[in-house]
């Protein structure tokens, strides 16, 4: 069994499910990424893994335990991080203190922790003080990033994290999160940076519509014609 | 020229009482502050609230009294006060329970939270009126004053008065230690800032693991503590009266909001904003005139406006200040 | 022509954009590009009336713009999108691209009550061009859905399809890209071309995918710190060392770092120099 | 205020069904307490859904939350005072051109003032404006004093005041909501920058400032002294003029009814009718506006004013627009109460029942909704009455089983609280499963 | 036949206070002439209390269309406040012909408002009291008094013909400043009155309102050391909560010399209210007079009855005081004449209202004691 499985989730916002059976799952210390067209119901996906999205079909297990009927902080509190798509930050708190919330269910000395970040993303240790929503789109998703990884989880979970970022911090944040998978942290990202995203995959997802299309290696799905023409912009 | 009594009558009738009514408002707008920027939106039951746990102070600060217990110098009801906040903070989590966290929730918009808390300000208002009925109450023992007006004519010779009651003096500075706990518990403190995270952004709260129910609980704890500590220090200092606990809610609102809604210190600025515009723009100088110029009997009142606006005048200034700086003078938060 | 002459920004004391002068040439597309934080949107929001500069000037084709309002601008042919998608929630995603046209009949109330058959014609016209833009974007099935519902690109998506409801002069796109699905990214800058070449509208893009500047844009401006760092050809940027140190980087270089190491020198280089180049040279050193 | 508004799926016939309830219980109340109560409550209750008509244009249409609802209310109340009352004798010789030399001198003043700030660049222009300011207000005060102790010495106990013009009192609702109107717009020129809650807490005072001046100004209004016996609209009859009428009394006694319960049965009917054209008039013209383009951009510039800026909507115009437009509806529906109660008391203005209420009946209606805005008027009105009544009852069966004594006592006394009560626990009801209110907005 | 009158009072409202006390005086007096089975054909008399709000006028109406139509009440007692009493007459009782007797409305504009007849009030208007209060204040040889009014159609009316009276005998009026009710903070009216001075301070209010805010104000601050109280601010509440510290202030209230307030006073404290409270007294006055009158017109109907209210209160014949009623009734069911005193020495004058005597008193030894009448 996977470190995180989620198999056949089904469900969606209101009447209409926008979930259609649509499987993930994670190894340890794997990363995983999910791409598909806009509207396919990656974020949902995501936001369902989460626990933030009632199911009408379907589970998730977490370390071999089932997790399907928890409520998302108490998955925080089993070691999911989660970084979402929007809304991603406290925006009246400052830089510092949206690191700090990242890290409160942690009851040990995380300063350290918070140097890390501030080395990962050298702005935010300058912004420290300022207010998260007066930040640019690029360094606010800074912000988002730096606040998952404060919660040491064992798996994290990104919901674009790359968007509006610029293409050297965005080399950077790859690379941090293939530094964190190397140390044991399950990765699974909604990427539409697919190529990049699928270069350091270990497993690719393809969503359509709520269902999955293509499983495979990431370099499997790079090598895809068709994947790469529908999904991959060529 | 008689510089000494001018500056006696001023302090008298305009500085002492001004910075009590004043701490009395920012004590009301610090409650209504952190409901406003907890849970997002502004809590029209707050007066009410605040005569809630007042006539809980006083129904048992009676027992006290019939059980002979008393405070020495201080009032009874300084006694009664843990046991009033206590109940009232139960009574606000109840509330909370069976109203307020089903549109949590739902997410309802701010005014459908607005609308909910003027749905609960009636029934509180019922509420307290079955608890201890309608009529003024007087529940005021210990010493009145620290100094009163003969004790100050014997002690000083001066024809003018000057009297500071008790309860006015503790009105102030529990509304300064109030102020700085708060601001203390919301910025430096772990609980505090997982209140201010979840009034930013729910969601993600709840994906950095905070309990939101805690965030809630605890907000609506000190709320109740906040209500009844206002509510029974400003009956202390005037009376109790249901009806003028509603009426209070509007310059508690106009402090809140000329401070900055949202924040501490912002409430209790605003609070002696609006003090001292309402008893000092209204003032008549004709007495002090008198004391300053000699043989100047000033035929008018050498008043600025009738005291019948003074009203008008805290809420010319709340909009005075709104239009110059649109969120308050301390950056309030705009939900 | 956009003409920015020596543009201040400062929030407080921070100078988003500092002394900022550049052109954008009517029917070019011109490229914006910097690392967060450069204050390309904050340029934006002053150039679009959002905010007012600290100091200098914008003129449109000679005439001074600065300061005026967004819905002035609009009037002059300035149109923008959002890099936060600023959808109508509670409208349909129809409505949402039918609301954009000035000058509609049924816009004074009066109208609204005693020309009704003119608003109806309007109307119809309104909803065929709104439908074409949406078949375009590839959302028609979604028309009626309210705006709010859509997801972070359908948002993005919508962003563009209201420029496309008017006869623009300059539209300016504030990352049109994050978050969007790259091969629809392409039909998009396609849509940019195509708009460009057949409408005459004159574009300014902020984007972070070089892929897409590299495609569509020339000239191309670098910012920095808020500075115009350099300008150039999309093809001569990215050779620009100081851009490339400052922007692009070099790839994936997988380099891994002790975090000891990288405290000190994160402390060093902050105490040193303020700034963003300083990621690329700790970059570099290891 | 951004929340986004989530559309639901609401059946074509939940309008119609509850009107039919509404109009159930109005039927229910004229079978079991008389027809007399139920007009008397559907006539207040067409006020009420004016005056939510009003909130609903500002709130449901444009997410301005206006608390100053009873500050228009107010104003457009006086209206009916100066319009359709008799002069006082001699009051306009004694001070009127006083005031109006007062007027002028402080409108002079404040344009000046404004023009110099506007206009000069200088050093010290602040000193200079609050001089002008200064100097303005004595001059203003030094006029309009003694205009106003010599207006208000003519015959203090039953007059006091300037008086009317004597015009027929229909007259006097399109001035309510012009005078409504006219203090929006000054009002809306300064406040109407200010987000949500900072806009509620400034209408709401703002209310409090224009009812203290009509509490205060005895020329204007008589003040707290109220003024009586303003005359009826055309066609609105007298009962006692009905009953004196011996062809009335005939045509009564024909239909088989008292002549006192006819006459005051006809009277309410006449109002009635007055009230039901203004409404739907209102409600046409709403909902006209509500579904053309107009609509469309109101309702785009309430869910976004940043994008609605920029997609080249003139944000500030039309809130200040919509501003007026729903206060003067406000203040219609003031000129035509005080015309329904025939007297003018500036101290009955209470936020509770003016500005909450209000809010509470739109939000209960449906915001954004006029036929909801219409319904909750007039639904939150009657029960707002029968609570009332409904309290004492209640609390008498509360306190049946408790044996007699002080508790019984307590509780039987506390009854009249209770339509605090029942009104609370109906709110929160409504709100509870029908957060939308009962007619969403589509 | 059940007769039922309504009691048409402020219970919620800046004078919610009050109300109780009032209504009990009332129905004391309804349950008294139920109880004593004599009226008319031994009928019983059921009140039905309404909610004026004193300051809603659309709800007192209302409230008393709902007493007249629904209710079928054959009279009213109220409304409380002037203003809630003037909207009930022209729009419910007017037209439907309903006798209104208010325990408390005083506002002198209601001495000319048109009634048919159907109007009455057992409290004397504010003019009276201005001059009666004038006179006193003259006397004790104070030549001049800041005045304090609650800011109503009650506190502004009495000020005002305060005012004249006084000044046009020569006295000094400093200030006369209104106060709102059932605000919690007067610091800045009270900082107003002691800046303008004078011998002494008016308080043209309510003890249990912004009166006795007023009040407290300035005796704290030591404003002022002599006080005036007209009749709002004359009662127990005065005594038990300021006694020790207005020794020698004065004022005065309409009320009685005699019998008839003692009686209402002991039988209101058997039945468990406070009689002393403000028109408590004038609220039994009012529900019995009109009991009174329906005997007396031997029909329940106000177009009728209504000719009959100020015979019995003005007299000639036997005295009745409160507890007296089912005498009262059973001399009237003789065919003799009655003057109807009752706890406030009723005496009906112009178009029905108390006359007013008016009682003087002063505080003495923490006590409020009583003068002279006048
Ligand atoms: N309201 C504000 N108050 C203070 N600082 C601000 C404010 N808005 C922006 N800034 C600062 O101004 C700088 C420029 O921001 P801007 O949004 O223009 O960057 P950008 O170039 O668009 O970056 P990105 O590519 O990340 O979107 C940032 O450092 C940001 O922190
Ligand atoms: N809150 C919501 N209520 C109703 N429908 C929603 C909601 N959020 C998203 N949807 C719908 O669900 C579908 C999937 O949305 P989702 O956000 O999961 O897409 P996505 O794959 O993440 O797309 P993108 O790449 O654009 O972010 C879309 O069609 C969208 O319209
Ligand atoms: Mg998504
Ligand atoms: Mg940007």
């Amino acid at each position: 069994m996977s470190f995180l499985n989620a198999a056949d989730m089904t469900g969606g916002y209101g009447k209409a499910d926008i979930l259609h059976g649509c499987t993930l799952s994670v190894e340890k210390g794997e990363i995983a990424v999910i791409v598909g067209p806009n509207g396919a119901g990656k974020s949902t996906a995501m936001k369902a893994v989460f626990g933030m999205l009632p199911l009408r079909g379907g589970s998730v297990t977490f370390d071999g335990e089932d997790i399907t009927a928890l409520t998302p902080q108490q998955r925080v509190r089993k070691g999911m991080g989660f970084v979402p798509q929007v809304n991603n930050v406290f925006p009246t708190m400052t830089v510092e203190e949206n690191l700090e919330m990242g890290a409160f269910i942690r009851t040990d000395d995380f300063s350290h922790t918070i140097a890390q970040v501030y080395d990962l993303f050298p702005i935010l240790k300058e912004k420290r003080r300022q207010n998260a929503g007066e930040l640019s789109g690029g360094q606010r998703q800074q912000v988002a990033v730096g606040r998952a990884l404060m919660t040491r989880p064992s798996l994290l979970m990104l919901d674009e994290p790359t968007a509006g970022v610029s293409p050297i911090v965005m080399d950077e944040l790859f690379d941090r999160i293939i530094e964190v998978a190397r140390a044991g942290i399950s990765i699974l990202m909604v990427e539409q940076n697919a190529r990049q995203a699928l270069e350091i995959a270990d497993k690719g997802y393809v969503l359509v519509q709520g269902a999955n299309r293509y499983t495979d290696t990431g370099e499997a799905l790079l090598a895809d014609p068709e994947v790469r023409r529908t999904f991959l912009g060529g | 020229m008689d510089v000494i009594n001018a500056l006696v009558a001023i302090t008298n009738y305009v500085i002492i009482p001004a910075t009590a009514y004043g701490a009395q408002l920012a004590l009301g707008a610090l409650g209504v502050t952190l409901v406003y920027s907890i849970l997002r939106f502004s809590n029209f039951a707050q007066g009410d609230t605040m005569a809630f746990g007042t006539g809980v102070v006083i129904l048992i600060t009676w027992g006290f009294q019939a059980m002979g217990i008393s405070f020495g110098p201080l009032p009874t009801a300084l006694l009664a006060l843990p046991f009033g906040i206590v109940i009232t903070a139960a009574l606000l989590l109840g509330t909370d329970r069976v109203v307020y966290r089903y549109y949590r929730v739902t997410r309802a918009s701010p005014v459908v939270m607005v609308m909910v808390s003027v749905g609960v300000m009636f029934v509180m208002n019922a509420l307290t009126r079955f608890l201890i009925g309608v009529d003024q109450i007087n529940f005021d023992d210990g010493a009145r004053f620290v100094i009163n007006a003969r004790q100050w004519r014997e002690m000083t010779g001066l024809s003018e008065p000057l009297t500071l009651r008790s309860t006015q003096l503790i009105t102030v500075i529990t509304a300064l230690i109030v102020m700085v706990a708060l601001f203390w518990f919301l910025n430096r403190t772990r609980t505090g800032k997982s209140m201010r995270a979840f009034s930013d952004n729910e969601d993600l709260a709840l994906l950095s693991g905070i309990d939101p129910q805690r965030v809630v609980t605890v907000t609506w704890i000190i709320t109740g503590a906040l209500a009844t500590i206002a509510g029974t220090l400003y009956g202390l200092d005037k009376s109790f009266k249901a009806f003028t606990y509603f009426q209070i809610l509007l310059p508690i609102f106009a402090s809140a909001v000329v401070g900055g809604i949202g924040s501490p210190v912002g409430a209790v600025v605003g609070g002696f904003i609006i003090s001292f515009s309402e008893v000092g723009l209204t003032y008549a100088w004709k007495k002090v005139a008198t004391y300053l110029i000699p043989g100047w009997e000033p035929e008018g009142l050498v008043q600025l406006l009738s005291t019948d606006y003074k009203y008008a005048v805290s809420f010319t200034i709340l909009i005075l200040v709104l239009i110059f700086r649109p969120t308050g003078l301390f950056r309030g938060k705009v939900v | 022509m956009i003409r920015v002459d020596n543009l201040v920004k400062s929030f407080g004391g921070f100078r988003a954009v500092d002394n900022a002068s550049l052109e954008i040439a009517t029917g070019s597309i011109t490229g914006l590009i910097g690392p967060n934080g450069a204050g390309k949107s904050t340029l934006f929001n002053v150039i679009a009336g959002v905010h007012a500069p600290t100091s200098g000037r914008v003129t449109m084709d000679g005439e001074d713009i600065t300061g005026l309002s967004p819905h002035q601008l609009f009037h002059k042919g300035l149109l923008r999108t959002f890099q936060i998608a600023h959808e109508f929630p509670s409208l349909s995603v129809r409505e949402n691209l039918m609301m954009v046209p000035a000058g509609q009949t049924g816009e004074t109330l009066w109208n609204s009550w005693f020309q009704r058959a003119r608003i109806r014609e309007e109307e119809a016209a309104l909803l065929k061009k709104a439908d074409e833009v949406l078949d375009f974007l590839t959302i028609s099935h979604l028309k009626d859905e309210k705006a709010g519902n859509l997801s972070g690109g359908q948002k993005k998506l919508l962003e563009l399809g209201r420029t496309m409801m008017v006869e623009a002069k300059i539209v300016f796109l504030d990352e049109v890209g994050a978050g969007v699905n790259r091969t629809l990214l392409n039909t998009i800058g396609d849509a940019i071309v195509r708009l460009n070449k057949e409408r005459g509208y004159t574009f300014c893009v902020i984007e972070h995918d070089m892929d897409f500047i590299g495609r569509l844009c020339d000239p191309v401006i670098v910012m920095a710190e808020g500075k115009v760092l350099a300008e150039g050809s999309a093809a001569h940027i990215m050779e620009n060392e100081a851009v490339i140190e400052a922007y692009l980087g070099t790839g994936l270089k997988n380099k891994v770092k002790s975090d000891e190491q990288a405290e000190v020198m994160a402390d060093e280089s902050h105490g040193a120099q303020p700034g963003l180049g300083d990621e690329a040279g700790t970059g570099e050193a290891s | 205020m951004s929340a986004s508004r989530q559309p639901g799926e609401t059946s074509a016939l939940r309008a119609p069904l509850f009107f039919a309830v509404l109009a159930l219980l109005l039927v229910i109340e004229g079978v079991t307490s008389g027809w007399n109560s139920a007009l008397g409550i559907l006539n207040m209750g067409l006020l009420s859904a004016i005056m939510a008509l009003g909130v609903n244009l500002q709130w449901g249409y444009a997410g301005l939350f206006n608390a100053g609802a009873m500050g228009f209310l107010a104003l457009g109340g006086i209206a009916p005072v100066l319009i359709s009352m008799p002069p006082t004798p001699g009051a306009f010789r004694a001070g009127g051109m006083g005031l109006i030399a007062a007027f002028a001198v402080a409108i002079i003043a404040l344009i000046l003032a404004a023009q110099v700030w506007r206009k000069l660049r200088i050093r010290g222009r602040g000193l200079l404006v609050t001089l002008i300011l200064i100097v303005g207000f004595f001059a203003y005060r030094g006029l309009f004093d003694p205009a106003v102790a010599a207006i208000e010495a003519i015959n203090p106990s039953a007059a006091g005041n300037l008086g009317g013009l004597g015009l027929p009192t229909l007259v006097s609702w399109p001035v309510g909501a012009l005078m409504a109107a006219g203090a929006a717009w000054l009002v809306g020129k300064t406040a109407l920058g200010l987000r949500s809650d900072y806009l509620a807490i400034a209408t709401l005072g703002i209310a409090e400032i224009l009812v203290a001046i009509l509490k205060n100004e005895q020329w204007l209004d008589r003040g707290v002294l109220n003024v009586n016996g303003i005359p009826r609209p055309w066609p609105v009859p007298y009962e006692i003029d009905l009953q004196n009428s011996a062809s009335f009394v005939k045509m009564a006694q024909g239909w088989g009814m008292d002549p006192v319960l006819a006459s005051t049965l006809l009277v309410k009917l006449a109002f009635l009718v007055l009230f039901l054209i203004v409404v739907l008039l209102l409600i046409w013209a709403s909902q006209m506006a509500l579904k053309s383009p107009w609509g469309r951009m109101m309702r785009a510039i309430r869910d976004n004013e940043v994008s609605a800026a920029a997609m080249g909507k003139n944000v500030t115009r039309r809130h200040l627009q919509i501003f007026v437009l729903g206060s003067a509806v406000i203040g219609l529906a003031g000129a035509m109460m005080i015309s329904l109660d025939g007297q003018m008391t500036p101290s009955s203005y209470n936020p509770l029942r003016y500005t909450f209420l209000i809010l509470v009946m739109v939000i209960i209606g449906g915001s954004g909704n006029n036929w909801g805005a219409a319904l909750g008027g007039v639904l939150i009105w009657y029960l707002w009455v029968k609570a009332g009544d409904w309290g004492p009852d209640i609390m008498t069966m509360i306190a049946a089983p408790f044996p007699d004594g002080g508790l019984k006592e307590h509780l039987v006394d506390s009854a009249a609280h209770m339509r605090m009560l029942v009104m609370g626990v109906l709110l929160l009801l409504v709100l509870r499963f029908s957060p939308r209110g009962l007619l969403p907005e589509k | 036949e059940d007769v039922k009158m309504g009691v048409l009072l402020g219970f919620t409202g800046p004078l919610e206070s009050l109300a109780p006390a009032m209504a009990a005086g009332a129905e004391m007096a309804m349950k008294e002439v139920s109880d004593s089975g004599k009226l008319l054909d031994g009928d019983t008399v059921t009140p039905v209390r309404g909610d004026s709000t004193c300051v809603d006028a659309a709800a007192a109406t209302a409230a008393g269309e709902t007493l007249v139509t629904s209710d079928g009440v054959k009279g009213i007692l109220g409304a409380m406040c002037s203003g809630a009493t003037t909207a009930v007459l022209q729009n419910v009782a007017l037209p439907n012909g309903m006798v209104m007797i208010s325990p408390s409305a005083t506002s002198p504009a209601l001495s000319t408002v048109e009634d048919n007849g159907l109007f009455f009030r057992t409290a004397p208007s504010d003019a009276r009291q201005g001059e009666v209060m004038a006179d006193e204040i003259l006397e004790k040889g104070l030549k001049s008094v800041a005045v304090t009014y609650t800011n109503n159609d009650y506190g502004k009316g009495l000020a005002d013909s305060f005012q004249k009276a006084y000044e046009a005998k020569g006295g000094k009026v400093t200030i006369s400043a209104a106060h709102e009710d059932g605000k919690g903070d007067y610091s800045a009216e009270v900082g107003a009155l002691a800046s303008a001075g004078g011998d002494a301070l008016v308080i043209a209010g309510y003890i249990d309102q912004g009166g006795s805010g007023i009040l407290r104000g300035a005796l704290d601050t030591g404003a002022f050391d002599t006080f005036v109280f007209p009749d709002g601010m004359v009662s127990q509440t005065l005594q038990d909560n300021f006694g020790s510290e207005i020794n020698g202030s004065f004022g005065q209230l309409p009320d009685s010399e005699g019998q008839g307030m003692d009686t209402y006073l002991t039988m209101a404290k058997d039945a468990g209210f406070d009689g002393t409270s403000a028109y408590s007294g004038a609220s039994y006055d009012g529900a019995a007079l009109m009991l009174l009158a329906m005997q007396a017109a031997g029909s329940t109907d106000p177009n009728v009855y209504k000719d009959k209210i100020m015979e019995i209160a003005n007299g000639p014949g036997e005295k009745i005081y409160p507890g007296d009623l089912a005498k009262g009734l059973e001399l009237l069911k003789e065919g003799k004449p009655i003057d109807y005193e009752g706890a406030t020495a009723v005496n009906l004058v112009g178009s029905g209202e108390a006359a007013g005597t008016f009682r003087e008193i002063e505080i003495k030894d923490d006590k409020i004691e009583t003068v002279k009448y006048r």
